[in-house]
């Protein structure tokens, strides 16, 4: 075991996975000589070589396009696309081709492309730093979307994504690349070290997509929570003081409906938080999934935090970030119904 | 609107009603186009790009640098897929013509691009083609039954009832997956070949775009990505003048070929007469060779036409003049090579006429067997319960989950004696 | 009034707006001599010149920035995407930039870009003609969305989208082209001469953006329904005989709130039906946002009757169709829920 | 993996610790290059996109056929605006250390590619910069300070605290917004200037794209558009050698120049040492012309290199030689222009300290007063819930409810004394 934060995580990861497969290639912007932005592939194209650890043109779509042509010729591209905010040029390619070719070959054809993106904001990047568009995903079958909220699980995620014979779009909440953020900026940062899902193995294990994780047990309320939102969801339910059950969906697509209505029948309330904007966002997917699972245990309505309507602004990013406090104002409010 | 304006609005030569006009393509003579040595550099051959690589003259022989010295048998091979492309093409028009199936592409006028190019390559070339390019399947010797299969959807139906007419694949064979969406096999191709590297593989890749679809982003990746990694890759542009209903102006090529995108890449483009056999077979060859010896990727404009509508969706008398394609100044590939063998003397009208016949007769026997896997109309379908497979290498539980509540859907419509979902194509 | 179908409809929209608005510009791929390949652009180049009404390459990125210089240079583009399958490669126009102009330059630039693309199933297109994107398209802040159900609704809408100074996805059910579709293909096609909304005004009216309307009115359950649902919904409320309520969204964003809950409180049941994939679809929003504010009048779980989570089968579509069987079904089971 | 992998993979000239090496830059002797006539076919005039136009020589004075004459004033006007935008970048840099804006792009060294182009066009033109020529702002006139509080999200934010440092736009001074997403602003530009000539009106677009950010598909949409309709645009492409950490080539810089990609469709492609103040607007002026007279678009090459940092949050020392810039073999364009002036007898080294000094002064001033419109730490601050405005022309009932949770919200935090959201740029 060592203490890794998540980039360290992310990266530990792609060296595992490079390592061990020779099919292994990363590729993006930035990624090769540099070790990325995000320094999430720092020296591993020293390790690996220029032709295991590619940069890229400033082509998103070509980036992906490439990479499932990789993919179909065998290998197992792990394609870096810089911010979420960028990854529409890429979009056609994921939602047209990457999502559809073994269905629409029947099998003969797939590529296991693997595509991390930073995503999320509180970095002061404005509106197009910040975005989480897991939505825009989640609604597109045939691909795979994951959102850790700790080094353990980006690292056991992130492996169980390159392993696999799915895409997968893998978001990275970078605003939690660091630390756990529990949504109040005046507090110092906390890094990762302090944290239990800090201790992270350094050679090969996975955690298997598809599964949410209930981190914290309670009877009162069950809150849906992924990526940073399940730390600032721990720093509302101190703040609410409610015995709150927190489970971490992680899974966006397929998602854990078990483990959710499980939570949500035996507590018979139900806060969904995210940080994308609310209107058509995937807390819509979670109320909507779990009220026909679980009406007849509802006590009150699910109720969702999430970010405005709004683009992300640069100068109200705390305004606009759904905090601990908004969380616990939803919390209050879903005990109060009756 | 001030009167004035100052936008150019690219318009084709001929509409509805007018004499054709072919003026604007610009044609060398067969022959007269020099071969550049496949080790040359992209920016010492820029020429090729404007120029037309030809091979077979008006008198039918084969003159100049660029004629590949096939074998006769070769050239009948040749002959007898571009027949047989052209012969299946027919077919599945009247058929879907008769609703037998909802809808087909043909590839006629333009059966040199794919036959030759696919000859001049080798089976582990792995091709990336447009829904235009039916010929590959044919030189790579696939079965038509299973072509036909696809089209109706049936149980024999590569693609388990999943995708339109035409869009094939064949893993075994060495042919993607056909998209609906244009352009994007082109980067794929690249990043294909790139693996092809990457593993020190010799094999390259192949693909084939139109020249409307070339202004879609896709073209522009896999233009720059083939360039900046010199990737083992043939890049096919197949300018058969029209979009649906738009000319090839609006692509582009009102100022330029579409070769000269190549050097503006770096990538040699040839510019070539893409309804002569052998100069079509010349030219993949020199770009296959290039590839393999690391030389990097080629972008060849086969200049051809659209001989019939887009689409059986389509009606081009509504936008172009009836007759235009008689007076193509290339002609037909089909023609041009049968009239080549016989200046050779290595064939003749007569064996011409009984290849015709045998092939016919082959693609009614295969329609024959096609349909005994299943029809619009009758015989054995495939089960709707399959479209839930392949979405994911394992099926998760929400599709799980779906696919036993269409189940139980179905029974209860049987139970209650609803009529069950009409074939696919109805409705 | 005049008897129209759903494409002269839209064409009759247009072509007032060409005639009104000097400004107004139609551009797309084989929209200008042609007339477009659902014919609804036919005529227009030939009455107003081939300076506004625009044969383009096959570029929808292109044509959509194109559009949006336009809009900012004083124009108002009407820009086609052919099917809306085919509009990703213009994703990162619509979302980085057209949903964000006005926004990002506090409102000093602007481009009132009007695109129409028709959209769902049911008309043997396989999966790459025949998809409902409408969720994708929701979910971004800055755009309008909007799916009309018929003629009279499809040339008031198109013309309010054209005539206002936002951003407006318009997509236009192909299958009703021609004449209201109930879901089941068995029966012959029925024209909209014989429906009342195919009577339609020929020179200048709205109906506006923003707006749902219900069009059957009933005290059971309300069912929320657009585009050519709203057909499927009339069929399936016959053969469920239940007394429903029928909602037409029309608007998709933004959305009409007040008018879906209005009616689900007064019936206390609900189904939410669309075309689209289900997960992650819009009509989870739908559903969020009702169970949140008519929770305490609601008898029985809202239940969704969508696309199964596959790409649109060629074979399969009318199994794939959520049909009035479908409906029925779900109807009886709110209905039968208590 | 084998061994023998075939994959190109292009490499910069130098590393960190190395010398620097710039033997790959192509640099045409002052005054060597043809001006064509602007009416000229742009395939006649392939050549400009091989060669590089430079004006001033060695020895500091304008040669050659595309000495634009300029007066001394007006040259002394590019020298001021020139240095102000350096002074200006400067000083935001070191703001920007201080912890009092979040974020800052300089151009240092590539001063001349916007204001020399901006000069040689009319203030109705209008730009479509990428974020690295601030230089068309100074010429334009912006108050500093405005470009200030824009970076400061303080009360006189143009973009009312939404928007990042330096996403500038400026209605009224005809300068398009600036987008975090690259290259998305090369097709509006082309947008744009179709609409200004389908309403006959003179008026021109001009844009910037990096050369890194050419490989985007908006880079493709823009040519082609551009040359379909003979929009009058200038497409300017700024290689600055540098993407973030990516060497030029890996845009597709190895293998030919990038001012290439114009005869590739068609359109004239002009390299230009992007370093000389003369030869900048020459070609500008040259493009202008043509473009107004219906010739169509221009691509321009300007090379250049980017002498700092990519951005505040760059370090370049990790990935290329440290004093890489002074190797540069087209120098500073300040200095450049400078000498010229001397060289002219125009300008001494005195009146530059002066003026030098001047500038500074300015912009402390327009700091100072920029700070009273609020800073990170204090003084006055937007409103937050003027968020929700400027989604729509009108707020729909959505966004309102929204607005008023967010005022309720707010009031109640402010009721239990908890700590108001930090501002912009903490936590
Ligand atoms: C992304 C996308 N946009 C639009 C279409 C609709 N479409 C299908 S074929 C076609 C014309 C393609 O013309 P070209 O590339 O010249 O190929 P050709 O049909 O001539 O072989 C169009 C516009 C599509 N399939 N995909
Ligand atoms: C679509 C998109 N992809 C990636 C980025 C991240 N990014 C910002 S600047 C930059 C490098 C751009 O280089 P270049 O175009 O050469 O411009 P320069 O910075 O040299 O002026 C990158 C990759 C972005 N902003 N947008
Ligand atoms: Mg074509
Ligand atoms: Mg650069």
């Amino acid at each position: 075991m060592a203490r890794m934060n998540m980039v360290q995580a992310l990266n530990s990861a792609m060296d595992v996975m490079l390592e061990r497969d020779p099919r292994v290639v990363v590729l993006g912007e930035d990624v090769g000589f540099f070790g990325g932005v995000f320094r999430a592939t720092e020296g591993l194209q020293r390790k690996y070589g220029e032709h295991r650890v590619l940069d890229t043109p400033i082509a998103e779509g070509g980036i992906i396009g490439a990479a499932i042509g990789m993919g179909a010729n065998g290998l197992k591209p792990i394609a870096e696309i810089q911010f979420a905010d960028y990854i529409y040029p890429g979009f056609d390619q994921i939602v047209s081709e990457l999502a559809r070719l073994r269905y629409r070959s029947a099998g003969e054809f797939a590529a296991p492309v693997t595509i991390r993106t930073p995503c999320g904001g509180g970095i002061r990047g404005g509106q197009t730093h910040s975005q989480s568009p897991e939505a825009l995903f989640a609604h597109v079958c045939g691909i795979k979307v994951v959102m850790p909220s700790n080094p353990y699980d980006a690292k056991g995620l992130l492996i169980s994504a390159i392993e696999g014979e799915d895409p997968v779009v893998f978001f990275e909440p970078k605003r939690i690349y660091n630390g756990p953020f529990d949504g109040d900026p005046h507090k110092p940062a906390t890094p990762w070290s302090s944290h239990p899902r800090g201790e992270v193995p350094e050679g090969h294990f996975t955690v298997p997509l598809g599964r949410a994780e209930v981190v914290r047990e309670g009877r009162d309320v069950s809150v849906l929570a992924y990526g940073t939102m399940v730390h600032v969801a721990e720093a509302a339910v101190r703040m609410a003081g409610v015995d709150a059950e927190i489970v971490d969906v992680r899974s966006i697509a397929p998602l854990d409906l078990d483990t959710l209505c499980t939570s949500v029948c035996k507590t018979g309330r139900c806060v969904v938080i995210h940080e994308a904007t609310r209107f058509g966002g995937y807390g819509a997917e979670l109320v909507a999934s779990v009220q026909e699972q679980c009406f007849w245990n509802l006590e009150a309505p699910i109720l969702r935090v999430a970010g405005w309507d709004t683009p992300y602004p640069h100068a109200f990013e705390w305004d606009y970030f759904p905090g601990p406090h908004r969380v616990a104002a939803a919390l209050k409010s879903v005990m109060e119904a009756k | 609107m001030p009167p004035r304006s100052r936008l150019h609005v690219p318009s084709p030569p001929a509409r509805p009603g007018q004499e054709p006009d072919f003026s604007y393509v610009q044609i060398s003579p067969a022959g007269a186009v020099a071969r550049p040595d496949v080790t040359a550099r992209a920016r010492d051959i820029e020429d090729l790009a404007l120029q037309m690589v030809r091979v077979l003259g008006d008198d039918h022989r084969a003159v100049g640098p660029w004629n590949p010295h096939l074998e006769p048998e070769e050239l009948q091979v040749g002959l007898r897929h571009m027949l047989l492309t052209r012969l299946f093409d027919d077919r599945m028009q009247k058929i879907q013509r008769q609703g037998r199936i909802s809808f087909y592409i043909k590839s006629t006028g333009e059966e040199a691009v794919a036959v030759a190019a696919g000859m001049a390559l080798t089976p582990r070339d792995m091709l990336f083609p447009s829904y235009r390019q039916q010929g590959l399947q044919v030189v790579r010797g696939r079965n038509l039954v299973d072509l036909m299969c696809q089209c109706l959807s049936n149980t024999r139906d590569m693609c388990k009832g999943r995708q339109m007419p035409i869009m094939y694949h064949w893993g075994s064979g060495n042919i993607f997956s056909i998209s609906g969406n244009l352009a994007t096999q082109f980067p794929q191709a690249v990043g294909w070949a790139m693996a092809a590297a990457i593993k020190g593989e010799d094999h390259i890749a192949a693909s084939w775009i139109g020249e409307g679809s070339s202004a879609e982003a896709d073209f522009h990746y896999a233009m720059n990505f083939a360039a900046v990694y010199q990737a083992p890759v043939i890049l096919n542009l197949v300018n058969n003048q029209w979009a649906i209903s738009t000319f090839q102006g609006f692509a582009g090529g009102e100022h330029n070929t579409f070769a000269q995108r190549g050097p503006g890449y770096g990538i040699p483009g040839i510019r070539v007469d893409g309804n002569d056999f052998l100069a079509v077979y010349a030219v993949t060859q020199w770009a296959a060779q290039r590839a393999r010896q690391s030389g990097g990727p080629t972008l060849i404009e086969h200049v051809t036409y659209r001989a019939a509508a887009h689409s059986t969706s389509d009606d081009p008398s509504r936008y172009r003049p009836k007759e235009e394609w008689r007076a193509w100044p290339l002609g037909d590939p089909v023609e041009r090579l049968k009239d080549h063998l016989i200046a050779l003397g290595e064939w003749t009208q007569e064996r011409h006429t009984a290849l015709e016949k045998d092939l016919e007769a082959h693609v009614t026997a295969c329609w024959k067997e096609a349909e005994t896997y299943g029809t619009l109309s009758g015989g054995p379908s495939l089960d709707p319960l399959t479209m839930f497979e392949d979405i994911f290498k394992e099926m998760p539980p929400n599709l799980a989950r779906e696919r036993d509540e269409m189940r139980a859907l179905r029974a209860a419509a049987q139970a209650s004696g609803q009529s069950a979902a009409p074939r696919a194509h109805e409705g």
